[in-house]
């Protein structure tokens, strides 16, 4: 039964992802109008931007730009981000994290000071530096954030590591001669997925989030390409004069985050043998 | 313990220098220069280069470096470029302020995080359950400029339970620090519980049970304890992520802490604050990871300091 | 030319005015930045001053003052009796030490350079001299000041926030910590600062001029964002929003008849523009830099912020002197833009970079001057970086075009001439120089010096000079100006005084000394 | 003896404390309701000790569990009744069944190192079982911890209530949980294999003081546990368990004199008995010199604590000097209690710690080997871990498991290699169709089979055996070790078996040595060891071996100190050495003064 409703619920997850990859890819067709064009009748005389309905499903933004088109293409921009920055960031997470649990020994203890440095780095100050010093494009804006977000994940993966290789069938493992890589990559990682599960998922609105914040500070992707971050963070203080233009990306960003998770979730049951959807 | 402190302190101090490094040397590849907003937009030339050379700028980096080194185990952090004050004096009288946010938003954090996380997992499974990991996506996925307005909006404006920003009592606190917080509860909801879900598997409350203690001791006696070790070593990770949220906290809110500065700092490159915050930001950080491996065997007598 | 009070001003009270921006410094040497202008201002007195809520100049700490003839040597006598807050008598050796003090290049100060004309200023600047030798004591009440060339604006750099007088022994007290404890002449001393929270002005009851200020004291709480600020002015606690209102705000106050009421609109002497990079290609192409001009419709981006601002045709604001009135400037039209393009063989268009400062409405408006060039076949990507970046981008001459907005030239002082020297002549098309689009036309240079050399600043002989510059200017086309912004300030329901006293040109977002409460 | 049982079991005279009837207990898993338990029935007077025994899975948890009210989720009493005092338990409301938990009825788990709340001391968790039934104050509450305390003579009472669990031995903590249980003088206690995770030696103290105890409060005992040895020493009356339902219920007399069905029979034939083994005699393999594995003054320590440098001021001496062969085709035991260093030989053997002095294998020395030397030792030394679940990782199927050392040493193609475990599989007793299955998919007999196939798969000379049996029933023990000596018989493989349980050693070693503190007291054949132990540890532990025949009981032996002599030492200090002396034949034993 409830295993049923988990199905059903990662199958939302999957449509809700498909859907946003969809409208990422087809964009250029399906978008009413082009994501940049300031429209004239976008704005009232006044400069307010237009509410959901009629012409604009979603309404319009401060500069007369249809919302929709926006966020078909800001989908685009946020899943670069929220997928593969993150994915970038969780996979450096987890190597660092990884090879210093079970390496130990000095190239562990190096890479666990190093962690500990850049945990103690203000982040959204690296990012900056980094950003100011290469021109912001997407994709470096992406390495970015990978380069500051990694550094949580690696902690917790060390420390999930570190109490792995204590466990017995690591150690059995060893006694049939296994050299560590093997170890390594058929046993423990495995072994992480759940962990990763969690950790990639919130990962997603934080990243996409912080690539916002970079926009906002003038080192993220350059206007006018649209991202859900900044539709957000352009629009901050209009959240009650123009609630659409904050409301909408950022549902679209929580459905994402949802919708990732539900499939995480499905996919630790699916890859977990032991798990028999009793928790 | 004593043994460990001091090898703990000395790492801290090796850390902190290699933060002191990168954060020198990225700010001095960074492409603005400090002495074009000092001397103003009427400078000369002549002028400029005086300024430079009276602040040293035009040293080679490792000097420079030396320099700002030396002068920071003495405790001086230089003067400010724009403002021409210590550094030191601005950060002191914005520090007490941050750092009372921080432990405000940690609390509530904490507060909020791991009820839910508890509530989740006594009743896991559930739609309530299911309805509060949905709340702890938006926690996280929530912009800290809007929820701070709204909840502005909402409690100071219409309500008028709480003073509408500022800084001084208790109740001007509430505000802001539940904002910081609402991002790291939807952490810490989801890792309290997973943490719970795993202690309440576990034998000893099932000893606990056979005691004839209620449900709510059980929970709060016996499994709340042992689920909270492996959150505690993660506050300390969290003083690094509130670092940023607190420019947007302080400046919704007028709170006079440090984020604002190196806000400014920042926008116009007044290299000694952005030093001297990133300084107190990465002690703050340093301090909070070592505060929680110091508790930790506190809480866990099991765990003995090495 | 003196003010008339206003009969209806009752003495007492406290205001409270905020700011999001904490107050970097109250030294009158170093303060540069638009909130602690107006607050310098009130606590420091210059030998000259402006008519409350106008541009006209009149006498400060100068009772009168003298010009020679050939507008070199100006003699100021000083007021009998002013006293510093510390309670000494201000004496013609301030003056002179205060003149001293901002040139010297060991205070640092971004103002120095206004000084350039006052005789031994370069001494000064080298470091070969620690007293300028243009400046004279010749007894107590009296300072003569010598120029090495004849300097129009004279007098409106003796009213800038830089040319304060300071007493000696309390900035040898604080040092370099004089910009927070400052003493000055002023209206208001400071009473209480606590960094990043609020500094308290008291009255000065000793002020040198009579019945004012009116107000006991003005409170000002920084840090505070703009819509915070406007939502504690609606429960009546703020009286002024320092940083206006803010633009997510605006369309709410300005439909509510009873907020609207409280807004005071004004002019300022501000101009919003865009630099186009004379020495980069293509835009050393005057059709170029012509077609970007008719392409930019000004009319659309006043819009965009809601209306706010007037477009403009030309460098200079109309409210300043030597605005060159009835010119059209470069009509918008696409299709005359296209020609423009094809006359310089670029009718494919081209790709470019546009600068702009990162805090909004700035991205905003370059997007809307993107989307215009786009319509001619220019590509334009946009570069949205902090203030110091931008204006590094600018001076190192690597930015193509940039939008001034953020950044922008609101006038020092009420002058034809502070629009041009260092943003569009030779002196600042140097390299790291502000004048962000390399313009250099050494024989308009000579025309603004020729305009300067005259002694009397509102001559319609040097008005026209100066109109002329900026006409000669525009025929180069090395600026697109595209508003001229308005002031908006808001007040509570209390707030009393002429409405010029709120859109003061030189103090905002109100001259303090003038304004008062009617509770 | 027997005076006492009639006493304390008078045939349907007084009312019975506990009587459950047709009781049914079910699990609701997807919707299907599956009975865990079915239709038990049976009597329990005050002051008897009832014996649930069974095999593992055969639902005696479950039933106490029931009666406790303590039952998971998804799991409930489905039909019959069980009575206390008349009043029927699994019908209680849930608030007034929590009053009578830990009051009329208690309970004590089998897994003492995690039974106890580890971040709490053990004072507030005694006060706080009691405060929880009776208003007393803290301090008064205190005093009675105290007081139950000093009843299960732990020393020291007063430092324990300071101390935390892990600070504890696993005796003790069993202690402090029976003092906890016993604290409010409960009309019914219910131990749930409460010896099982103990040494022999400390089994056979916290069986006394449960039998002391008993006599002194009058409480009544269900004892659940499926060592036959401890029900015999301990019971009034038995219930025989399997699948979920009652096969047998007799006085413990009757049943081991004469069970009545053929499960009970097979189960008492399965438990081993100490003097079985010399009835399996098979002949020494002779001490040729070359040995499979030789330790030559072996040493392991482990360096703990710190000082200001982070240099270890404490070193655990894990193995202490320790020597002998293993000869092929021979198992030689390694026995002791918890502690004294028998996993660290093991490890030490596999190279899974580093250790000083000389380890041979086939010849050739562990230490200072290269990469391609270990992994080529490791083909000749396997190992079977103690607990099969934990040794095997869950994430893979049990066919790629065992597949695994031939895909690490590069052994045969894919086909070659599933033909092989197939074979494996059937070998160890296993369908062949299995094999795609995950760990959690067997039972605990069926995982150590397939530990044990996968250390076969590469054919070794010797396989360390480290408790492979104890987590395992008796009939299931059983027919491992079967496997084991068929195994040995047909590839003449050598074994190093390590266990504590000294009635399975003696069934299936040809030599063994008696560790004590990280080093061997006493060591020579079986029959030198068993038939004339010469140490007075080895006594010590032959002694305390529960003996599965209820007409033998023992008679509660005089205290001991419980505190084990630590063999961590501070650095630089030196650990007392013994000194072996040959006393004829091979047969070693430690000086003792
Ligand atoms: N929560 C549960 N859900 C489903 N089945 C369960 C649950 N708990 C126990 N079982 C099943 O109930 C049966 C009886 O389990 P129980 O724990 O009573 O066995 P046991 O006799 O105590 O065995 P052992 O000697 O291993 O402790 C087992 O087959 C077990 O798999
Ligand atoms: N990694 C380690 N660090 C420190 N001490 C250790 C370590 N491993 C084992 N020890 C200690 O070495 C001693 C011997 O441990 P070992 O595991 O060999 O005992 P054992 O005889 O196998 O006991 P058991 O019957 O409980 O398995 C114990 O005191 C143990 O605490
Ligand atoms: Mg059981
Ligand atoms: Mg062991």
């Amino acid at each position: 039964m409830r295993r049923l409703l988990r199905r059903k619920l990662a199958l939302f997850g999957c449509a809700i992802i498909v859907l946003v990859v969809g409208g990422a890819v087809l964009a250029p067709w399906i978008a009413p109008y082009p994501p940049d064009e300031q429209l004239f009748e976008g704005l009232t005389l006044l400069g307010e931007p237009l509410p959901p309905g009629g012409d604009f499903l979603m309404g319009t933004d401060l500069l007369g730009r249809d919302l929709l088109s926006r966020m078909l293409y800001g989908a685009q921009t946020s899943l670069i981000i929220g997928v593969v920055a993150n994915g970038v960031a969780l996979v450096i997470g987890t190597l660092v994290g990884v090879l210093a649990g079970f390496m130990r020994g000095w190239i562990g203890a190096v890479l666990m000071r190093f962690t500990d440095l850049m945990m103690a780095f203000p982040a959204l100050l690296l990012a900056i530096c980094l950003a100011a010093i290469f021109q912001p494009s997407l994709w470096i804006v992406a390495m970015v954030i990978a380069l500051v977000n990694w550094v949580q994940t690696a902690r917790v993966v060390y420390t999930e590591t570190t109490a792995l290789s204590e466990r017995e069938f690591i150690a059995a493992e060893k006694t049939l001669g296994a050299s560590r890589s093997r170890i390594l990559f058929r046993h423990i990682l495995p072994h992480l997925v759940p962990t990763l599960i969690v950790w990639g998922t919130l990962g997603i609105s934080v990243t996409v989030l912080l690539e916002a914040t970079l926009s906002y500070l003038g080192v993220g992707v350059q206007p006018p390409t649209p991202s859900w971050g900044n539709i957000i963070f352009e629009n901050q203080t209009y959240f009650q004069a123009a609630p659409w233009l904050v409301f909408i990306p950022g549902a679209a960003i929580l459905l994402l985050a949802l919708a990732f998770n539900l499939v995480g979730d499905a996919l630790r049951d699916v890859l977990d043998p032991t798990q028999r959807g009793n928790d | 313990m004593a043994g460990y402190l001091f090898r703990r302190l000395v790492q801290s101090a090796l850390i902190l220098l290699g933060v002191s490094f990168i954060t020198f040397v990225l700010l001095y590849v960074l492409p603005a220069d400090p002495v074009r907003q000092i001397a103003g937009r009427s400078a000369t030339a002549q002028t400029v280069e005086n300024i430079r050379t009276q602040l040293g700028l035009d040293q080679p980096l490792l000097v420079q470096y030396g320099r700002y080194l030396a002068g920071l185990v003495q405790g001086d952090m230089g003067r400010s470029y724009l403002q021409k004050t210590e550094v030191s004096t601005l950060i002191a009288a914005r520090l007490p302020a941050s750092l009372l946010l921080m432990v405000g938003g940690i609390a509530c954090e904490l507060v909020i995080g791991l009820t839910l996380g508890v509530v989740a997992a006594v009743w896991r499974g559930r739609p309530l359950d299911q309805g509060l990991m949905v709340t702890s996506f938006v926690a996280v996925s929530a912009p800290q400029f809007v929820v701070g307005l709204l909840l502005l909006y909402v409690f100071a404006v219409q309500l008028g339970w709480f003073p509408i920003g500022g800084y001084g009592t208790a109740a001007h606190l509430v505000l802001p620090a539940v904002t910081l917080g609402i991002m790291g509860s939807g952490w810490y909801s989801r890792m309290m519980r997973s943490s719970m879900i795993d202690v309440l598997r576990q034998d000893y409350i099932r000893t606990a049970r056979a005691k004839g203690l209620t449900r709510s001791r059980v929970l709060m006696r016996h499994a709340l304890p042992n689920a909270i070790l492996p959150i505690i070593a993660m506050i300390g990770i969290d003083i690094g992520i509130f670092m940023g949220g607190i420019v947007v906290v302080e400046s919704v809110f007028g709170w006079p802490g440090i984020g604002q500065l190196a806000w400014q700092a920042i926008q116009r490159v007044d290299i000694p604050i952005i030093m001297g915050v990133t300084m107190v930001s990465a002690a703050a950080i340093v301090l909070g990871n070592l505060l929680a491996d110091i508790i930790t065997p506190l809480v866990d007598p099991r765990i003995r300091l090495r | 030319q003196e003010y008339t009070p206003d009969p209806n001003a009752k003495p007492g009270g406290m205001i409270t005015v905020t700011y999001k921006d904490d107050v970097a410094t109250l030294d009158p040497a170093i303060g540069y930045d638009w909130q602690n202008w107006s607050m310098i201002k009130s606590l420091f007195d210059g030998l000259m001053d402006y008519v409350p809520g106008t541009t006209e100049l009149r006498p400060g700490l100068a009772s009168a003052y003298e010009i020679n003839e050939n507008g070199t040597v100006f003699t100021f006598t000083l007021r009998e009796g002013v006293t510093f807050h510390n309670g000494r008598v201000m004496t013609a050796e301030d003056v002179k030490y205060s003149l001293d003090r901002v040139t010297n290049p060991e205070t640092q100060s971004p103002g120095a350079g206004f000084f350039a004309s006052i005789a031994g200023y370069d001494e000064m600047a080298s470091g070969t001299a620690t007293s300028l030798s243009g400046v004279e004591v010749i007894d107590p009440q009296t300072v003569k000041i010598t120029l090495s060339r004849p300097d129009a604006t004279f007098l409106h750099v003796m009213a800038l926030n830089f040319a304060s007088v300071v007493p000696k022994e309390a900035v040898e007290e604080y040092g370099t910590d004089f910009g927070k404890h400052p003493v000055g002449t002023g209206a208001f001393k400071l009473g209480e600062w606590s960094i990043g929270q609020r500094l308290v002005f008291e009255k000065n009851a000793d002020y040198w001029r009579d019945g004012v200020p009116y107000l006991d004291g003005v409170t000002f709480e920084v840090g505070q964002e703009p819509i915070v600020a406007l939502l504690r002015l609606q429960q009546g606690e703020v009286d002024v929003p320092g940083d206006g209102i803010p633009p997510a705000k605006f369309q709410e106050v300005m439909g509510d008849p009873e907020q609207a009421a409280r807004v005071v609109e004004g002019g300022q002497l501000h101009t919003g523009y865009i630099t186009l990079n004379v020495a980069m290609e293509p835009l050393d192409k005057l059709p170029v830099r012509e077609a970007i001009n008719m392409a930019i419709n000004k009319e659309r981006i006043t819009q965009i912020i809601n209306g706010r601002a007037v477009p403009a045709t030309q460098p200079l604001p109309p409210s300043m002197p030597g605005y060159t009135e009835g010119y059209e400037g470069y009509a918008f039209g696409v299709e005359a833009a296209k020609a423009k393009l094809e006359e310089a063989g670029l009718s494919d268009g081209f790709s470019t970079e546009l600068y702009v400062m990162n805090t909004d409405p700035n991205p905003r408006i370059a997007q809307a001057i993107q989307q215009d060039l786009k319509a001619i076949g220019v590509d334009v990507d946009i570069r949205s970086l902090a203030q110091a970046n931008v204006i590094e981008a600018g001076g190192a001459g690597q930015a193509p075009m940039i939008w001034s907005g953020g950044m922008a030239w609101i006038a020092d002082f009420p002058d034809p001439s502070n629009f041009y020297g260092p943003i569009l002549g030779c002196a600042g098309a140097g390299e790291g120089g502000w004048n962000w689009s390399k313009f250099c036309d050494e024989s308009i240079d000579d025309m603004a010096t020729k305009a300067d050399s005259m002694t009397d600043p509102s001559d319609p002989e040097r008005l026209k000079m100066w109109s002329d510059v900026y006409m000669k200017v525009m025929e180069e086309a090395p600026w697109v100006p595209v508003f001229n912004e308005q002031r908006y300030t808001m007040k509570s329901a209390r707030m009393g005084g002429d409405d010029a006293l709120y859109v003061d040109p030189v103090s905002i977002p109100v001259n303090y000394d003038y304004v008062y409460v009617t509770e | 003896m027997t005076a006492l049982h009639s006493a304390a079991a008078p045939e349907g005279a007084a009312e019975p404390l506990l009587r459950v009837r047709d009781l049914t207990v079910s699990v609701r898993d997807r919707g299907v309701v599956r009975p865990l338990v079915a239709g038990l029935s049976f009597d329990l007077h005050g002051g008897e000790t009832l014996a649930i025994a069974g095999e593992s899975g055969s639902g005696k948890s479950i039933t106490s569990l029931a009666l406790m009210g303590l039952l998971p989720n998804n799991v409930s009493v489905t039909s019959g009744q069980a009575l206390l005092d008349g009043i029927d338990l699994p019908s209680l409301p849930e608030a007034r069944m929590r009053a009578w938990r830990g009051a009329r009825l208690a309970m004590i788990f089998q897994e003492p190192m995690t039974s106890l709340n580890p971040v709490q001391n053990i004072g507030d968790q005694l006060t706080e079982a009691i405060r929880a039934h009776e208003p007393v104050s803290r301090r008064d509450a205190a005093a009675q911890a105290l007081v139950a305390l000093r009843k299960v003579r732990i020393p020291e009472p007063e430092r324990r209530m300071r101390q935390y669990p892990h600070e504890l031995s696993g005796g003790m903590r069993q202690r402090v949980m029976i003092a906890m249980a016993l604290a409010l003088r409960p009309a019914l206690l219910i131990a749930d294999e409460p010896t099982t995770a103990l040494d022999v030696t400390v089994q056979r103290e916290v069986l006394d003081l449960l039998r002391e105890l008993q006599t002194e409060t009058g409480t009544a005992i269900i004892l659940i546990t499926h060592d036959m040895g401890v029900v015999a020493e301990t019971a009034d009356r038995v219930v025989v368990m399997r699948q979920g339902r009652m096969v047998e219920s007799a006085p413990v007399e009757t049943l081991f004199a004469t069970p009545s069905q053929d499960y009970t029979r097979a189960l008492l034939a399965a438990v081993p008995r100490l003097g079985a083994g010399a009835a399996r005699a098979k002949p020494l393999p002779p001490a040729t010199p070359a040995p499979v594995a030789r330790l030559m003054d072996v040493q392991v320590h482990f360096d703990i604590g710190a000082n200001f440098l982070g240099q270890a001021t404490h070193r655990v001496h894990a193995v202490e000097g320790v020597s002998f062969d293993i000869r092929p085709g021979e198992t030689f035991g390694l026995v002791g209690e918890s502690g004294c260093g028998k996993s660290t030989i093991a490890k030490a053997l596999a190279g899974l710690v580093p250790h000083e002095g000389r380890v041979e294998v086939d010849g050739k020395a562990l230490a200072g080997l290269t990469v391609q030397g270990r992994r080529a030792i490791c083909r000749d030394i396997q190992m079977v871990f103690q607990d099969p679940m934990a040794a095997l990782d869950p994430r893979m199927t049990v066919g790629v498991a065992v597949a695994e050392p031939m895909v690490i040493h590069g052994i045969g193609t894919a086909e070659e290699r599933h033909a092989r475990v197939a074979d494996l599989f059937q070998r160890v007793g296993l369908n062949p169709e299995q094999m795609s299955r995950y760990p959690h998919e067997f039972s605990g007999g069926q995982r150590q089979r397939i530990c044990i196939a996968r250390a076969l798969s590469l054919r070794p000379k010797l396989i360390i055996c480290d408790e492979s049996v104890s987590a395992l029933d008796v009939s299931v023990q059983a027919q491992v070790l079967d496997l084991l000596a068929e195994l040995q018989r047909e590839t003449g493989v050598s074994y190093l078996f390590i266990s504590h349980d000294m009635a399975v050693v003696e069934n299936v070693v040809d030599r063994l040595g008696v560790m004590y503190m990280g080093q061997i007291v006493e060591m020579g054949t079986r029959d030198q060891v068993f038939g004339n132990p010469r140490h007075s540890y080895t006594t010590r532990l032959l002694d305390a071996v529960p003996i599965p025949d209820p007409t033998r009981r023992m008679p509660p032996r005089p205290e001991r100190d419980l505190d084990l002599p630590s063999p961590i030492r501070p650095i630089g200090e030196a650990s007392r050495r013994v000194r072996m002396r040959n006393i004829g034949e091979e047969h070693f034993v430690a000086e003792e003064d």
